[in-house]
């Protein structure tokens, strides 16, 4: 026992833990929130394939959540992680181990070694020097992967790849019913899980990376040991989201690995309210809609208003759709209460 | 020889793009991921005034300059200026969503295809050095460039118009404070940065081309330009953009099986050896 | 009911004009000859795919599919978008007709592809053959680091080596490339009788051919040699006196000589005011031709087996010439035109001075 | 004598949060003023509404007879405030050299003068603000208000973390200005005992309202009321 | 006693700036040991080399008798040696207890737990409870910390560094900005810590060294000037001409 012991024997267990145990339990709304995948397979049956697309979208942007929300790591290159197994999941397909459940796992473990690996290239320096930085690394993939046409197919597209029935039961239709139900299970599952991970200590010590990287340290913490971490479980959700692409489409293409989709992604996080989760999935489905429906209404010119879209949102919703709709809830309370407190309470430091 | 002149040319196009973004990112603090949109700008501009009003080329860049910052000085006011004391990521969505919509601007008036420019006779063609074949628009280039360079750094570091600049930006209320008029500095140096990059647009369309992907198109070596160079240094831009310049033309030239990874390479291993850029002063925000 | 054709086309972005263009040339046809066919009103539905995106070209097939039941599939610009929709249209038997992605095995993709475009190795072998003919022994050559470009290299090697004649050497330029001048000078440093060039049309086939006159690769005596999308009519303007004297080959030229074409180009003219007729428009209109005579054979019938068994073989005068579909490959069969750029009327053309008639796919041989 | 700042009925805050209520003060030309209260009672918020960096709710406010609430803040210097705020606010990417002169304004503070009373400064010359220990940046401070040579100093805590010999001898500096009249200060300190003697008057503020408002001889000389309002009586006598 | 932290010839340069010149200090276990000296002096730098914030120029820097100059921060802080900082440096969007927990769970090795939820870490919060209720901070628990006044930002800065269970804490002059009722309770706390804990304190407040210290070093220009016992540094002249001027009279 260290001798400091005693000072913090004035133990006080009855501490009022109300506000904590809230935070991490699932309220109504998010109950809801999940009603809605569901209702959406009734709704737009015709749609599945794009639905589909859209909860692949958010799993993408839920990893960059995690890394950028949670840890602070800005990014502009984690496509290469959603390439890498996008390309994984194909190649075993492409040569005959075509099990959807194998291509998730081997796409995890690919796009996880790569994240582990070039994670040690982001510990030091500001955030423009890690944007570039992942941005650089994702561009050399991307010209890697255009280069090895042999085995990428090149820009033309990796073809032939050919899919087992899901669990070995289930055949990806023409409707994609079965990709739908797959990749809206995968991400629940998933998102379950990065719930958990940000609710528990791990998480609550990667927020404080984010708030203040600089006084880590000076608690013990191992700053650099969690960021590797957190970027290289983002890495396994991103490469977990490229392999879904790959399954529903039979299809790999080389802009997966492009700068465009790692740009739409970090717009998509920005929309949605970056470090709650949830924001990178409200920010994925209302980008991929808006984009559908304004290029469906305005297919030369829908580009514009998509612009429009996002400069209002700035300047009347900062933080995000989620930022405003917690003001939005903060505004709500304090009328039907009168007055009174309670800000947005996970208000992080700009 | 040869070789190493494009290098340096091709270093001070990339800085001639990029140092409108080094003064609005480096010097302001805003992610202005619309630099592009604003280089696009100028660069039409200029094809504009050329094609349609038969304005002399050397008299189309400085209107195109002008023209650019008078854009920029009126979204700043208007819009820009909202978003100051917004979070980093909201900057960069804010200007994404301008970028959108410049590019769909950009089409709907000129069409998606790309721009004719027609350089001036005595701006084309080569001189011919013992050992150096120079192109005349190279050497006009680097001309511009250093007068670019010059004058910035004259503006910047001697006079109090920079540290004013300096001191909105790391803290505009004590700089209200102490009386500078922060309003019109910002607005000042947006026009600038803006006029710059309209610049750089114009200048590049020779080389470049121009049409509505302009924006996107080269945003990756905007910023690399910045990043590499530090933060909101000129000097380092200039010596960032002609270190990758050279590099990227000598490894083209040597090692073509190499070429798209020299410059990605190039970047990288610099920031790792120089987290901050090589004459980076602070982290950006 | 309806026929609804729903056209896959990229809208925006990088290659919004190539959308636009085909889409005009469809739209043209479908004006000159009546929107009624056997007894079906056409309705042309048209989804942006953005470019390179396959997996919306898909997305956007499957909902044309499934929601709005359209007869056939038509548009795509690029290769990816063909081969991302292919096996959608074999799971549905809905007939395809690709309007451009010019990769050699795209109709292999699905038994019900048919291709009113081009092939790459269709107009880059020709190419080969004539400069090997005319006085040209020794070529650099200068490809895009990606696959099309690839193909395009491999193809003009190995036909201009059969003919006898030399390759001094090649560099494959990255995709993005702001800045030639390394290549240009390499090419001239190896002093060869021309420069074999393919890369993206646009900017680079711009900045490549400024910075071939301004290094004086001309002057030298060097001829540069493209596949015609180098100076697809569209871009030729931008490109400039730069562009004057670039051989190449293709097997659609503005100024094609013909009744056929004169009447095109004029309605083209007077339909999209500032735009030019090119080789994207006519595959658009040729495309959109060969869907009003499968379906008069079929009396207006669009299912999958009978629309390409009345395509097979299917021959007429297009703009471009006398073209047909390859009953054995689905693509099409074309005359192919070597041309040099030069003045007409105060406008740069591209003016053809020798042809291979009626010339195949040589891609699909070896395989 | 001419009358410099008046007050009336000035209530400020932040955003939609309420500080400062019905506050009144004069303070003649060249006189000094200590502004003191416990920790949140207000006092860096009076200072911030007169700079116009907290938001005037209602009330009026005149400098040498002009409405300030008129004045912009960017020309609240010009008009003759020198502000040393509490948390120093020093350019953190300018130096030492460059945060004085940024905004110096001709006067009889120049940087000579300002190095003559801080030699420190001047053998950090070269430094970038944010290079400076914790009272070299308040020194910086101090001396960039100066510099702007003001009518009105307003210093917010200008002693904290220095060391006591700088803060004796700075004390003594402003006893200088203030006796020979050149600039009014309005001082706000902890340490109500240092600065009582120091200056002619006093405002005490508890909760965002003014509780005293006379001389500071008398306050001074009242050791129960002082403790009430500042809880300072304790301190005793062996304060510095 | 043995000694908690030693250095050796500890020498920091910036650039052409010596701000640390050849420190040698010896402090004994349990000691009570305070750091003054004019501003500049190198006070918060020779702060910042002990705790690995910054890398020294040569010299080394012991800890507990074992050398730890090249070990990072974070090791040190789990060998027992904690420290604030001069300026407030705080996690504004977490409310307090959330930030002592954290530190609290990080010293316990639960820093990684990705499973269960915080709530469900009971002894790692009634720990951090205790240390709130330690340092008067209970009734804020579930504010964030950006709402907090100055001063009650001053002392989670001191809870912060408690919840590591330092066995050498280092404070950076934590009385600035906290008035001078608070600051005296602020140090009956910091007196209630085990005599065992090593404390260094740097201060300005010559009232409060004076009360606290056993025994005081003087830098100045980042050299040790003097280290005795707070009489005698009081008696220095050399100290009082550089340093105290009339403070010290009492
Ligand atoms: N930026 C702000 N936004 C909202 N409230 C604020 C802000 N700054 C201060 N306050 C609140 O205003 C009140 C007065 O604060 P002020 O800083 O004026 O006190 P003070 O008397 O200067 O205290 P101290 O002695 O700690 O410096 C406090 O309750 C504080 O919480
Ligand atoms: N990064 C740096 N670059 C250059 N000089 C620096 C840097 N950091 C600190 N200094 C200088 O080192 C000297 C020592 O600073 P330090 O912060 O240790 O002083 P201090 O003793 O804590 O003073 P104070 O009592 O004012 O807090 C100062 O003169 C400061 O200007
Ligand atoms: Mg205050
Ligand atoms: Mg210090």
């Amino acid at each position: 026992m260290s001798p400091a012991d005693a000072a913090a024997d004035a133990r006080d267990v009855s501490v009022e833990l109300g506000p904590l145990r809230r935070a991490a339990r699932w309220t109504v709304w998010e109950y809801l929130f999940w009603l809605l995948p569901v209702a959406a397979y009734f709704a737009f049956g015709d749609s599945l394939l794009f639905l589909s697309q859209i909860a692949i979208t958010a799993l993408f942007a839920l990893s960059l959540d995690l890394i950028l929300g949670y840890a602070g790591i800005v990014s502009l290159g984690h496509a290469a992680f959603f390439g890498l197994g996008a390309y994984a999941a194909g190649l075993l397909a492409k040569y005959g181990m075509g099990a959807p459940l194998l291509g998730l796992v081997a796409a995890a473990a690919l796009a996880g070694f790569a994240g582990f690996v070039s994670s040690f290239l982001l510990l030091r320096g500001n955030d423009l020097t890690r944007l570039m930085v992942t941005l650089g690394v994702s561009l050399m993939l991307f010209e890697l992967a255009n280069k090895l046409t042999d085995l990428t197919g090149g820009v033309d597209g990796l073809q032939g790849v050919v899919l087992r029935p899901l669990l070995g039961r289930y055949e990806f239709d023409l409707y994609g019913r079965t990709g739908y139900i797959y990749c809206v299970v995968v991400l629940f599952a998933l998102f379950w899980l990065a719930r958990r991970l940000v609710h528990a200590p791990l998480g609550l010590g990667l927020r404080g990376v984010r708030q203040n990287i600089l006084r880590m340290p000076a608690l013990g913490v191992p700053v650099h040991r969690r960021l590797v971490l957190i970027y290289t479980v983002g890495a396994v959700y991103a490469g977990v989201a490229g392999a879904l692409l790959t399954q529903t489409n039979a299809f790999v293409s080389l802009d997966v690995l492009s700068f465009q989709r790692s740009a739409e992604l970090l717009v998509m996080l920005v929309l949605g309210g970056a470090g709650s989760l949830y924001g990178a999935l409200i920010g994925a489905t209302v980008f991929m809609a808006a984009h559908d429906l304004l290029a469906g209404l305005n297919p030369q010119y829908w580009q514009f208003w998509l612009g429009l879209f996002l400069v209002l949102i700035v300047l009347f919703a900062r933080d995000g759709i989620m930022g405003g709709l917690r003001r939005l809830q903060a505004a709500v309370r304090r009328a039907s209460r009168g007055s009174g407190a309670g800000g947005p309470r996970e208000a992080d430091e700009p | 020889m040869t070789i190493f002149f494009d290098g340096i040319a091709s270093g001070v196009l990339l800085f001639l793009i990029s140092v409108g973004l080094s003064v609005t990112l480096g010097l302001m603090n805003f992610i202005n991921l619309a630099h592009g949109a604003f280089a696009m700008f100028g660069g039409y501009a200029c094809v504009v005034l050329l094609n349609r009003y038969g304005v002399p080329f050397l008299a189309a860049l400085p209107l195109a300059a002008l023209l650019s910052a008078l854009l920029g000085a009126v979204l700043e006011r208007v819009l820009y200026r909202r978003l100051y004391r917004a979070s980093d990521l909201d900057q960069v969505l804010f200007s994404i969503g301008l970028v959108f919509m410049s590019m769909a601007g950009a089409n709907y008036f000129f069409g998606p295809t790309q721009q004719p420019l027609a350089l001036p006779a005595f701006l084309q063609g080569q001189i011919h050095l013992p050992g150096l074949d120079a192109g005349v628009y190279r050497l006009f280039l680097i001309a511009v460039g250093l007068a670019i360079v010059l004058l910035l750094q004259w503006l910047v570091v001697r006079t109090r118009f920079g540290a004013q600049l300096r001191a909105s930006v790391d803290n505009q209320r004590m700089a209200r404070g102490v009386g500078i008029d922060v309003d019109r500095v910002f607005s000042l140096t947006f026009a600038l940065g803006s006029g710059l990059a309209g610049l750089g647009g114009a200048l590049g369309v020779e080389m470049l081309g121009l049409d509505p992907g302009f924006p996107v198109k080269y945003i990756v070596y905007f910023l690399i330009v910045v990043a590499v160079g530090g933060s909101g240094s000129i000097k380092g831009s200039l010596i960032a953009a002609l270190i990758l310049g050279v590099c990227d033309v000598a490894g083209k030239y040597y090692v073509p099986q190499a070429g798209a990874f020299v410059i990605y390479a190039v970047m990288i291993v610099m920031l790792l050896l120089r987290p901050q850029g090589l004459y980076g002063r602070r982290a950006a925000k | 009911a309806d026929l609804k054709v729903g056209m896959v086309l990229p809208m925006s972005g990088p290659f919004a004009a190539y959308g636009r263009q085909i889409l005009d040339g469809a739209r043209l046809y479908i004006a000159q000859h009546g929107d009624t066919v056997a007894g079906r009103k056409v309705v042309v539905l048209v989804k942006d795919d953005t470019g390179v995106a396959p997996e919306i070209s898909k997305r956007d097939a499957q909902e044309f599919i499934v929601k709005d039941k359209v007869d056939v599939l038509a548009g795509f610009g690029l290769t990816p978008s063909a081969f991302a929709v292919g096996p959608l249209s074999a799971q549905a038997k809905v007939p395809m007709v690709v309007m451009n992605a010019a990769t050699s095995s795209v109709t292999t993709k699905s038994p019900y592809i048919v291709r009113t475009s081009m092939t790459l190795p269709q107009v880059t072998a020709p190419l080969a053959s004539w400069a090997a003919k005319h006085g040209i022994k020794k070529v650099f050559t200068v490809v895009a680091d990606y696959g099309p470009g690839h193909d395009a290299e491999k193809q003009f090697k190995k036909t201009f080596t059969e003919a006898g004649g030399q390759i001094v050497g090649g560099v494959r330029t990255p995709v993005k490339n702001p800045d030639f001048a390394p290549f240009l000078q390499k090419a001239k440093d190896a002093h060869p009788d021309a420069v074999f060039l393919f890369i993206p049309a646009g900017e680079q086939g711009v900045a490549f051919s400024k910075g071939f006159k301004e290094r004086g690769l001309d002057q030298a005596g060097i001829k540069l040699i493209a596949t015609g999308d180098l100076t697809d009519e569209d871009v030729l303007d931008a490109m400039g006196d730069a562009a004057l004297g670039v051989i190449t080959s293709f097997h659609y030229a503005e100024a094609h000589k013909s009744p056929e074409n004169q009447a095109y180009v004029q309605a083209y003219h007077q339909a999209y005011k500032g735009h030019r007729a090119n080789f994207m428009s006519v595959a658009g209109y040729d495309g959109m031709h060969l869907i009003y005579d499968v379906l008069k054979k079929t009396g207006g019938s669009a299912a999958g087996d009978k629309f390409i068994a009345a395509a097979k073989g299917d021959a007429w005068v297009s703009p471009r010439g006398p073209i047909s579909i390859d009953p054995a490959t689905r693509d099409i069969v074309q005359n192919v035109y070597i041309r040099k750029v030069e003045k007409v009327d105060g406008k740069l053309q591209n003016v053809e001075f020798d042809h291979v008639a009626a010339f195949k796919d040589p891609g699909k041989q070896g395989s | 004598m001419t009358e410099l700042l008046r007050l009336e009925g000035v209530w400020a805050g932040y955003g939609s949060a309420m500080v400062l209520e019905d506050i009144a003060l004069t303070l003649r030309e060249g006189a000094s003023l200590a502004l003191l209260g416990r920790n949140g009672m207000g006092k860096t918020t009076l200072l911030a509404t007169l700079m116009g960096a907290a938001r005037l709710r209602r009330g009026r406010m005149w400098l040498r007879g002009a409405d300030l609430a008129r004045v912009p803040p960017q020309r609240r210097a010009a008009a003759g405030l020198g502000w040393v705020p509490q948390e120093r606010d020093i350019f953190a990417s300018l130096t030492v050299e460059e945060n004085l002169a940024v905004a110096a304004r001709p006067g009889a503070w120049d940087l000579a003068a300002v190095y003559g009373l801080f030699p420190r400064l001047r053998e950090r010359r070269g430094n970038l603000g944010s290079q400076l220990s914790g009272g070299e940046q308040q020194m910086l401070a101090m001396g960039r208000a100066l510099m702007l040579n003001p009518r009105i100093m307003l210093l917010d805590e200008p002693l904290e973390g220095l060391a006591p010999l700088i803060a004796q001898e700075l004390l003594g500096i402003i006893g200088d200005m203030v006796r020979q009249g050149g600039m009014s200060v309005i001082l706000v300190e902890q340490h109500a005992r240092q600065i009582l003697p120091l200056t002619e008057m006093a405002l005490v503020l508890e909760r965002g309202r003014v509780v005293y408002d006379g001389s500071s001889a008398a306050l001074a000389a009242d050791p129960g009321r002082l403790d009430q309002w500042l809880g300072v009586a304790a301190r005793g006598a062996t304060a510095p | 006693m043995s000694s908690a932290l030693q250095t050796r010839g500890l020498v920091k340069r910036f650039g052409g700036f010596t701000a640390t010149a050849d420190v040698s200090l010896d402090i004994a276990g349990g000691a009570r040991h305070a750091l003054i000296g004019p501003n500049g002096a190198g006070k918060t730098t020779l702060v910042n080399l002990l705790t690995g914030f910054l890398a020294p120029t040569s010299g080394s820097v012991l800890l507990e008798g074992r050398d730890v100059t090249r070990m990072a921060q974070h090791v040190r802080v789990r060998r027992g040696l904690a420290r604030t900082f001069q300026i407030n440096q705080l996690f504004p969007g977490m409310t307090v207890l959330e930030s002592v927990a954290m530190a609290v769970c990080e010293r316990r090795g639960l820093g990684a737990r990705w499973w269960r939820p915080l709530a469900a870490h009971a002894d790692a919060l009634g720990e951090a409870a205790g240390l709130l209720r330690q340092l008067g901070l209970m009734d804020e628990a579930h504010e964030p910390t950006a709402k907090l006044a100055y001063g009650r930002q001053r002392l989670l800065e001191i809870a912060l560094a408690l919840a590591t269970r330092p066995r050498v804490l280092l404070l950076d002059e934590p009385a600035a900005g906290v008035p001078a009722g608070e600051s005296r309770e602020l140090f009956e706390t910091i007196a209630r810590l085990p005599r065992e804990v090593t404390i260094v304190l740097i201060e300005h407040d010559m009232d409060l060294v004076f009360r606290f210290a056993e025994r005081i070093t003087v830098l100045v220009n980042g050299a040790v000037l003097a280290e005795d016992t707070p009489q005698s540094i009081a008696r220095d002249a050399r100290v009082r001409e550089v340093y105290l001027g009339e403070a010290a009279d009492d």
